[in-house]
């Protein structure tokens, strides 16, 4: 790994006086060493994890050996027609956008009170903020299904995707809070003086600054609803389960099943996220930042 | 919100926990006037401009437009502008965009937010910078921005909170004249914190002075400038030399005054009335007062004149003249300017100009800390 | 005049922090209110109906009085504990190092932040796979010699807790990354020309900055760890000791179908994580929050 | 009874008399949790193939067995039933039941259903067991039996001795899965007490002395359960695990699939019992009548031989027929081939040779696996 | 690290993609000096003091100290105290702890943190605030509070950018006043970025003045203030009348040149060479030259008189003075300054102070742009 080679300032390009002075890139402490070793240590056991599930997905069949005995992909098929997965990732996938967009849009104007403001009663929005989260879906799982299907929700992609926003929305509320209250309010202030009114402030001026909690709560929030099991199946129509819903299935249900096949539902399922993962890291990347210009112009 | 023709403050005030940091400001602005809040630092400047600008809730009074309340009114509905004493930069856009950014809120047609922009942008001189970051730009060429930012809108009124401090001098004086210009030339109205006094004076129509959260005298730059209201005033004023005194024979205006083993005459002062023009009266023999003199005032002469006379103790260059300090022969320090030059240890006569020595009362030694005195570079 | 009264009276709740801004409050109360606070008052009640008669409390004392059951709650808070902060802990150091610009920075935060997407399933699976008898990791240490027999890492407490660091590293890691990136780095730069070493700029400035954001991880890795169900149940030992106590209400849900009983167990299960959640907001209360100057 | 805002009358259409056939052909939402449509999804398709007049379309959903309970009974509460038909085991099946959650099909339909009167006897058994809302779809015998690679267990145990034995002296090579979780390990807790001669099999609380003391004993030697049979099975494969617990599909379909190595051995334990397992079709109440109609004509039509015979599939559900008189040789050469390399003859002579004993009912199983959990399961942690 | 005889900058340069923010700095810091980085916004002096304080890495030279080089020394280890600009408090940390901090960080004795950190708070008048956090301060108040955690360590070196910038001129003069006594009894060396020339004037053994990146100009005050190097120096010191004209006669030192139909007498300047100094020499008749004359050398006298004769147009109340513009009968308009009361439109005669009038070559077009021209203030 080139990590400790670029540890405490390697920040700036090698000037003329640099080959001769002291490379200071170089001067990694021992708790770097250390950190980066663990580092390290950690992904060569996670290549280890992901990579035998890989492996395992593709095995033809895999006994007390290093390698399967052989390659196929026929579990990639059949999981693919058994469970109709080019449907089921496209509903995962709308479903997921809109539970991200959704709660962000509602959960953001609340973080912004929250982080903003002292009000009486703050305390007590706050725990019922908080107590979605905390609370497992066994508690409200099965009444919130009634309540969306008598409203004519749940069955369809709707029921799904306000299930869904029950513990994001919180979840949004409660991650962005903290990015509010790092920015200075002078710039809102200074937003207001424009004749910005909130919508505009929240578009032009908190979202921008904000990209890196977003996306870190959205991709927090994708990632929960993908996996959110429960309230998906509860409130799901037969078109609009999501892919974790097969995914349990094909782990727990009862019957049998090839161990690499439900390797193979693993790897798609993560397949999936890392591509949404990813597109996310292309357009924003979180460490890139309004910080960042004052840190380094380069 | 376009124009109006007044804006009334009545006992406007702003309390943080227990401190007030603003008290019983009432004030009216008329249309087009260019008012100069001047005063200590901390003593309520910015928070009398936020609240203003109604970025701080008031904790007292009220503030009228014409006929309106608007002290309930948020900030994007007042219509006015607003130079932050820290700039308050969007961190994420351009020198451009920041600028424009007022401009686009109105939804005013591309072209012509391209055009104003453009102009602003070449009114701070800032043609090389405008697609930089805040992040990378100057602290003064920060400050620019924030003045184009405020004044592109060309909005009714126009809040300032010391948007000059970080430009050199001359650009100082440039962006001086191009305020002055767009105040009169679009008549805005301008209501403008400095800490220079030298800039309240040239471009203020009125000067606000405020001290300790309190307004101490609302008057003309020529007022304000010859006859400050309080020892205060004249302290912040330039005159540096506060001397407390006990006041001698007293007739009419004059009042004499020991100093330097002899005596010297000086004019009485009264608090100002409502009217905040300073009266004159009451000043009476044997009273503890503060005598006020500026440094420009003190001549030093050729140790063979009569009179005071003092040893020159610091000497500083400034430009053309010196400041230098001397002890009379009471140990009383005096600041002084003199284009003469004179050296530390030489022995040279004093005298202060007729009619600029003004003489205040006290207000009690609770007025007149002992603290204030010496910051005041007094010897007591 | 009456008006002005009115109006004086608007100041002084805008100064108690009470204004139109509340307004924003509104859709996420909304929702919260009618899509989760009504139903889990019926969750809430029903927990006090138990299923085979008895008080309002039989299904809170059936749950108290019984030791398997009433040592989910501290098996669980063993399993969650550590892990969250564990994650916290681990996350900060290397986010911190991830702040500076260096080669490949996008590609390490990158690969950081994947295990996010791997899910349970695929964790569990893999930790199966890999960390199992006769899998890569052992096959390894047996390999070069350092044990003889295989040693067990899954189906027992390190399977889960290996599950949990799993995937909830990445999750602390790109929440505390992003907390840090809204820290202006003048700052450090100040504290380092006032003789401030590495550490100490860390520890005395950064630090405190990042605590409440540290304390909002905390929490929610919290959360997360102590939900923890399907692994608890794929790489655990779901019998003994990692018999948590969503296991627990899974149970009498979907094996004994008491519903009221899953419910008054989710209860204390929500009861036991508000305890610590009010501990660490108390503690964050009292932090320091507000503008950290990197975004203005 | 699991507190729903609202509890529901049935909704219109749902009640009355259903009729022979629906007035239209109607769509039909099928939820499989027992993974029983590896065996019918055939039979049904060819339904639609043949009737599309009466059924037009299916939508298939799969789901794991105890979350249906909570899903159906949200909808029944709201009045918007949309699953028409579940395929289930034993424990959906009485989960509904327990919440009143089917339509009762039985004995009101029983003469639309002629085939159930060829069910085979121990099929027939299931049957009752299901009361009058859930028809047998499929079945089989089960187990328990254990499974073993011949080449490191020459001589597999024959009686439960043995078996202990053998896990004594081969510590942690003997496995099966913790029962709640696996279908093998529930067969084999539940198939033990007839194997000891324990004193009521069917009362697992009461009557299982000797079956708890002997798990207990086992225990012991055993290093941990998985929480899944595949684990088992897998641990059976690469060896790190000699003997572990099984059932006929369990034992036929992974060796298909390629998950255990073909030369893997079955056997029995001395004095066992077959401890049988079926799958149930449903319908939840609130479903409509035309539904209901097109239903029964689907079920009726499932339990004909010729589609009976898809049953067999890979071995899956071992033999899989519900009814009488469906041969090998009537499933599609594909179900022919594989269980002509992977099926075992010595299947048919244990069939006929042993008694077969219907499972435990819900709530006694659901007991069983409470003690074991408390009183096997759980004794690891203090050892470890 | 403690003391140093001398810190020596040569080659210093630092560039931000392709602008060269500060380029080929060479200068050599006595300890004990106290230098004033001069110059006008944007011009590099942050940038500068940014790089000796190791906060930028250079792009270009070296920085020594006596014998060390310390350019690749982190920031805490070079022991510099820095003023920021914008001030960089620690917003989690009362007035209180932000100037105990350094203190804290060498590990003193708690009561010597305590004692010299309250002399700290006390020195800069911020007694009743030392327990808010930097937000609940006044613009002021946290420049102080800034100045205050840079000089409670004493360190070898202090860099100070702008730090009087939002205090007013009372307090900047008692501030001044502070940092001199620091500079003085500590012994320390102080760099010292100001935009404010007086401040620069007054308290500098030497100024460095820039101007784009590069030092213009490095020598005493009075140097500086009396002989420009290049009129773009000279333009910044307060020059403001700069008038690009043609040489006419030369003779020697003395240069004419004409102006306003007539000529007038100025003193050829030549840049400086390596020591510093400027050179004079080499003007040839005929040379494109500009003359620079400060306000305060134009004076104005009675109509009657013979000679330079103009129309005044502006005036300014500035104080005692008017500032005042006056058109020439060429066009040309001079800022002039006077304590006459004059009144716009009135004819008044112009004289200007026998060799202050200084004459710089132009530099070629190039380096005499229009737009400059134009904003400093000339009709051309
Ligand atoms: N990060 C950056 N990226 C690009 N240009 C930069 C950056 N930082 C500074 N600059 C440019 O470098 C030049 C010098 O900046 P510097 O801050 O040193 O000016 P300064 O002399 O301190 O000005 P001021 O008196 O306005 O504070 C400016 O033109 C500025 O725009
Ligand atoms: N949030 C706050 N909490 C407590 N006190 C405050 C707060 N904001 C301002 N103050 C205090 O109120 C007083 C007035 O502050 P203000 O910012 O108006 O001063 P100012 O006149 O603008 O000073 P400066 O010239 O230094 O900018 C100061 O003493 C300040 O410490
Ligand atoms: N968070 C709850 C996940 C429920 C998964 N169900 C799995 C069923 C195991 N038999
Ligand atoms: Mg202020
Ligand atoms: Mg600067």
């Amino acid at each position: 790994m080139s990590a400790p080679t670029s540890t405490s300032a390697a920040v700036h390009n090698d000037g003329p006086t640099r080959a001769k002075g002291v490379r200071r890139s170089l001067r990694a402490t021992p708790t770097a060493w250390v950190i980066w070793a663990v580092v390290a240590f950690f992904f060569v056991n996670l290549a280890g994890v992901v990579g035998s599930v890989l492996v395992s997905s593709f095995g033809r069949r895999w006994f007390d050996t290093w390698l399967p005995s052989g390659f196929t992909t026929q579990w990639y098929g059949e999981a693919w027609h058994e469970f109709g997965l080019l449907h089921v990732i496209t509903v995962t996938l709308i479903a997921s956008a809109l539970v991200v967009a959704l709660s962000v849009v509602v959960g953001a104007p609340a973080a912004y009170v929250l982080a903003r403001q002292n009000f009486p009663g703050k305390r007590l929005v706050y725990i019922t903020f908080l107590l979605p989260i905390l609370m497992p879906p066994i508690t409200y799982g099965i009444p919130l299904a009634t309540v969306l299907y008598k409203f004519g929700f749940a069955g369809h992609l709707s029921g799904v995707v306000l299930a869904n926003l029950v513990p994001s929305v919180p979840f949004v509320i409660l991650t962005m809070t903290p990015f509010i209250e790092q920015v200075d309010p002078r710039i809102e202030s200074a937003a207001r003086m424009l004749g910005a009114g909130t919508r505009a402030v929240f578009l032009k001026i908190l979202a921008p600054l904000l990209v890196p909690g977003l996306l870190a709560s959205a991709i927090l929030v994708l990632v929960r609803t993908v996996g959110m099991f429960e309230l998906t199946f509860l409130t799901a129509g037969p078109d609009s389960q999501t892919l974790v819903v097969a995914l349990y299935y094909s782990m727990s249900a009862a019957g049998i099943r090839a161990q690499q096949s439900v390797d193979a539902m693993a790897v798609i399922y993560t397949s999936m996220m890392l591509v949404l993962l990813v597109v996310a890291l292309r357009f924003v990347n979180p460490t890139q930042l309004v910080a960042r210009v004052k840190e380094e112009p380069e | 919100m376009t124009g109006f023709d007044e804006l009334r403050l009545t006992g406007v005030g702003r309390r943080f926990g227990t401190a007030d940091a603003l008290a019983d400001l009432d004030l009216t602005i008329q249309r087009g006037e260019f008012i100069a809040l001047l005063g200590p630092s901390g003593c309520g400047k910015s928070t009398a401009l936020n609240c203003l600008a109604g970025l701080l809730p008031l904790t007292a009074g009220s503030i009228w437009q014409d006929d309106q309340r608007i002290d309930t009114l948020p900030p994007e509905k007042r219509g006015f502008g607003m130079v932050f004493q820290n700039y308050a930069l969007f961190p994420h856009l351009t020198v451009r965009d920041n600028i424009a950014f007022g401009l686009r809120m109105r939804r005013l047609p591309k072209d012509e937010v391209r055009r104003r922009t453009e102009a602003a942008i070449e009114m701070v001189r800032l043609v090389e910078h405008a697609s930089k970051l805040p992040g990378q730009l100057s602290g003064g060429q920060q400050q620019r921005v924030a003045i184009a930012r405020a004044t592109v809108l060309e909005p009714s009124l126009v809040l300032m909170d010391e948007p000059l401090s970080n430009l050199d001098a001359k650009l100082r004086l440039e962006m001086r004249t191009e305020i002055r210009r767009l105040h009169q030339s679009l008549g805005l109205t301008t209501v403008y914190v400095t800490h220079d006094q030298e800039e309240a004076l040239s471009m203020a129509d009125r000067l606000v002075v405020m001290r300790l959260g309190r307004v101490q005298q609302i008057g003309t730059p020529e007022q304000v400038h010859t006859k400050p209201a309080t020892w205060h005033v004249a302290d912040f004023m330039g005159y540096r030399n506060l001397l407390p005194v006990t006041a001698g024979r007293v007739d009419g205006e004059t009042i004499v005054v020991p100093l330097g083993g002899t005596t010297v005459e000086g004019v009485a002062q009264l608090p100002p009335q409502a009217d905040g023009v300073a009266q004159t009266g009451a000043l009476a023999t044997g009273d503890q007062v503060v005598a006020a003199v500026r440094p420009e005032d003190v001549r030093l002469g050729n140790d063979d004149v009569a009179g005071l006379r003092g040893r020159v103790e610091v000497i500083e260059y400034q430009g053309r003249e010196l400041a230098a300090e001397v002890v009379l022969s009471d140990g009383v320090r005096l600041h002084t300017r003199t284009d003469r030059k004179v050296e530390p240890g030489e022995h040279v006569s004093v005298s202060i100009t007729p009619g600029r020595l003004l003489v205040y009362p006290s207000g009690g030694s609770a007025e007149l800390p002992a603290a204030e005195l010496a910051t005041a570079g007094l010897a007591v | 005049m009456s008006t002005v009264s009115g109006l004086d009276w608007r100041h002084r709740l805008a100064e108690r922090g009470v204004d139109r801004r509340l307004w924003l409050l509104l859709p996420a109360t909304v929702f919260v209110l009618v899509l989760f606070i009504y139903p889990f008052v019926y969750g809430l009640s029903l927990s006090f109906q138990p299923m085979n008669g008895g008080g309002a409390f039989a299904n809170y004392q059936k749950f108290f009085s019984d030791a398997y059951q009433r040592d989910t709650i501290l098996t669980t808070l063993k399993i969650a504990l550590p892990a969250a902060l564990l994650n916290v802990l681990a996350a900060v150091p290397i986010a911190f190092r991830m702040r500076g610009r260096f080669r490949g920075k996008r590609l390490m935060t990158t690969v950081l932040v994947i295990p996010i997407t791997l899910g349970t399933v695929l964790t569990a699976q893999g930790l199966l796979n890999f960390l199992g008898p006769t899998g890569w990791f052992n096959r390894v240490l047996m390999g070069i010699g350092l044990t003889d027999d295989p040693i067990r890492l899954t189906n027992n407490y390190w399977g889960v807790f290996f599950s949990l660091i799993v995937t909830g590293f990445p999750f602390a890691f790109l929440l505390v990354l992003s907390y840090l990136s809204g820290i202006d780095p003048t700052l450090e730069r100040a504290a380092a020309t006032l003789g401030a070493s590495r550490s100490q700029r860390f520890r005395r400035i950064t630090l405190p900055l990042l605590a409440p954001g540290l304390a909002t991880t905390f929490l929610l890795t919290f959360v997360l760890a102590f939900s923890v169900f399907p692994s608890a149940v794929l790489v655990g030992n779901p019998a003994g000791s990692t018999r948590v106590i969503s296991l627990a209400a899974y149970q009498a849900a979907y094996e004994q179908y008491d519903y009221a009983y899953a419910s008054a167990i989710a209860m204390i299960m929500g009861a036991v994580e508000l305890v610590v959640v009010a501990v660490v907001l108390i503690w964050r209360s009292r932090l320091y929050t507000g503008s950290t100057g990197g975004k203005g | 009874a699991c507190g729903a805002p609202t509890t529901g009358k049935p909704s219109a259409g749902s009640t009355g008399e259903v009729p022979d056939k629906p007035a239209k052909a109607v769509t039909l939402n099928i939820l499989d949790v027992a993974g029983n449509l590896q065996l019918t999804q055939g039979m049904i398709d060819e339904f639609v193939k043949q009737h599309s007049d009466v059924i037009s379309k299916v939508t298939y959903s799969k789901s794991p067995a105890p979350e249906l309970a909570g899903k159906i009974k949200a909808q029944q509460n709201a009045n918007r039933v949309d699953i028409d038909l579940v395929l289930t085991g034993t424990d959906g099946l009485s989960a509904g039941q327990q919440q009143g959650l089917w339509n009762d099909l039985l004995p009101k339909y029983a003469d639309r259903l002629p085939g159930m009167k060829d069910y085979l006897a121990p099929a027939q058994k299931m049957q009752e067991l299901a009361g009058n809302s859930g028809v047998t779809v499929t079945y089989y015998p089960s187990g328990p039996l254990l499974e073993y690679l011949p080449a490191k267990v020459p001589q597999p145990p024959t009686s439960a001795e043995e078996l202990l034995a053998y896990a004594k002296a081969n510590k942690g090579k003997v496995m099966y899965a913790r029962p709640a979780n696996s279908g093998p390990g529930r067969t084999f807790l539940m198939g033990l007490p007839y194997v000891l001669g324990d004193k009521d099999p069917k009362d697992p609380i009461n009557g299982w002395d000797k079956t708890w003391a002997y798990l207990k004993e086992l225990n012991q030697y055993v290093d941990y359960y998985p929480s899944g049979t595949a684990d088992t099975m897998k641990a059976l494969a690469n060896g790190s695990s000699n003997i572990i617990v099984s059932t006929t599909g369990w034992d036929i379909n992974p060796r298909v699939l390629g998950t255990v190595p073909k030369e893997a051995a079955i056997t029995t334990l001395k004095g066992f019992h077959w401890v049988t397992d079926a799958h149930y079709a449903v319908v939840p109440k609130g479903v409509s009548t035309d539904k209901q109609a097109a239903i029964l004509q689907l079920l009726q039509f499932m339990l004909t031989p010729e589609q009976q015979a898809k049953a067999y599939d890979k071995g899956y559900f071992y033999p899989g027929p519900a009814i009488k008189g469906v041969e090998l040789t009537q499933a599609p050469q594909e179900s022919q081939d594989a269980i002509k390399e992977y099926g075992r003859p010595e299947y048919d002579k244990l069939i006929a040779e042993n008694p077969t004993e219907v499972p435990l009912d819900a709530k006694s199983l659901v007991a069983a696996f409470d003690k074991w959990d408390r009183e096997v399961g759980g004794g690891k942690v203090k050892k470890s």
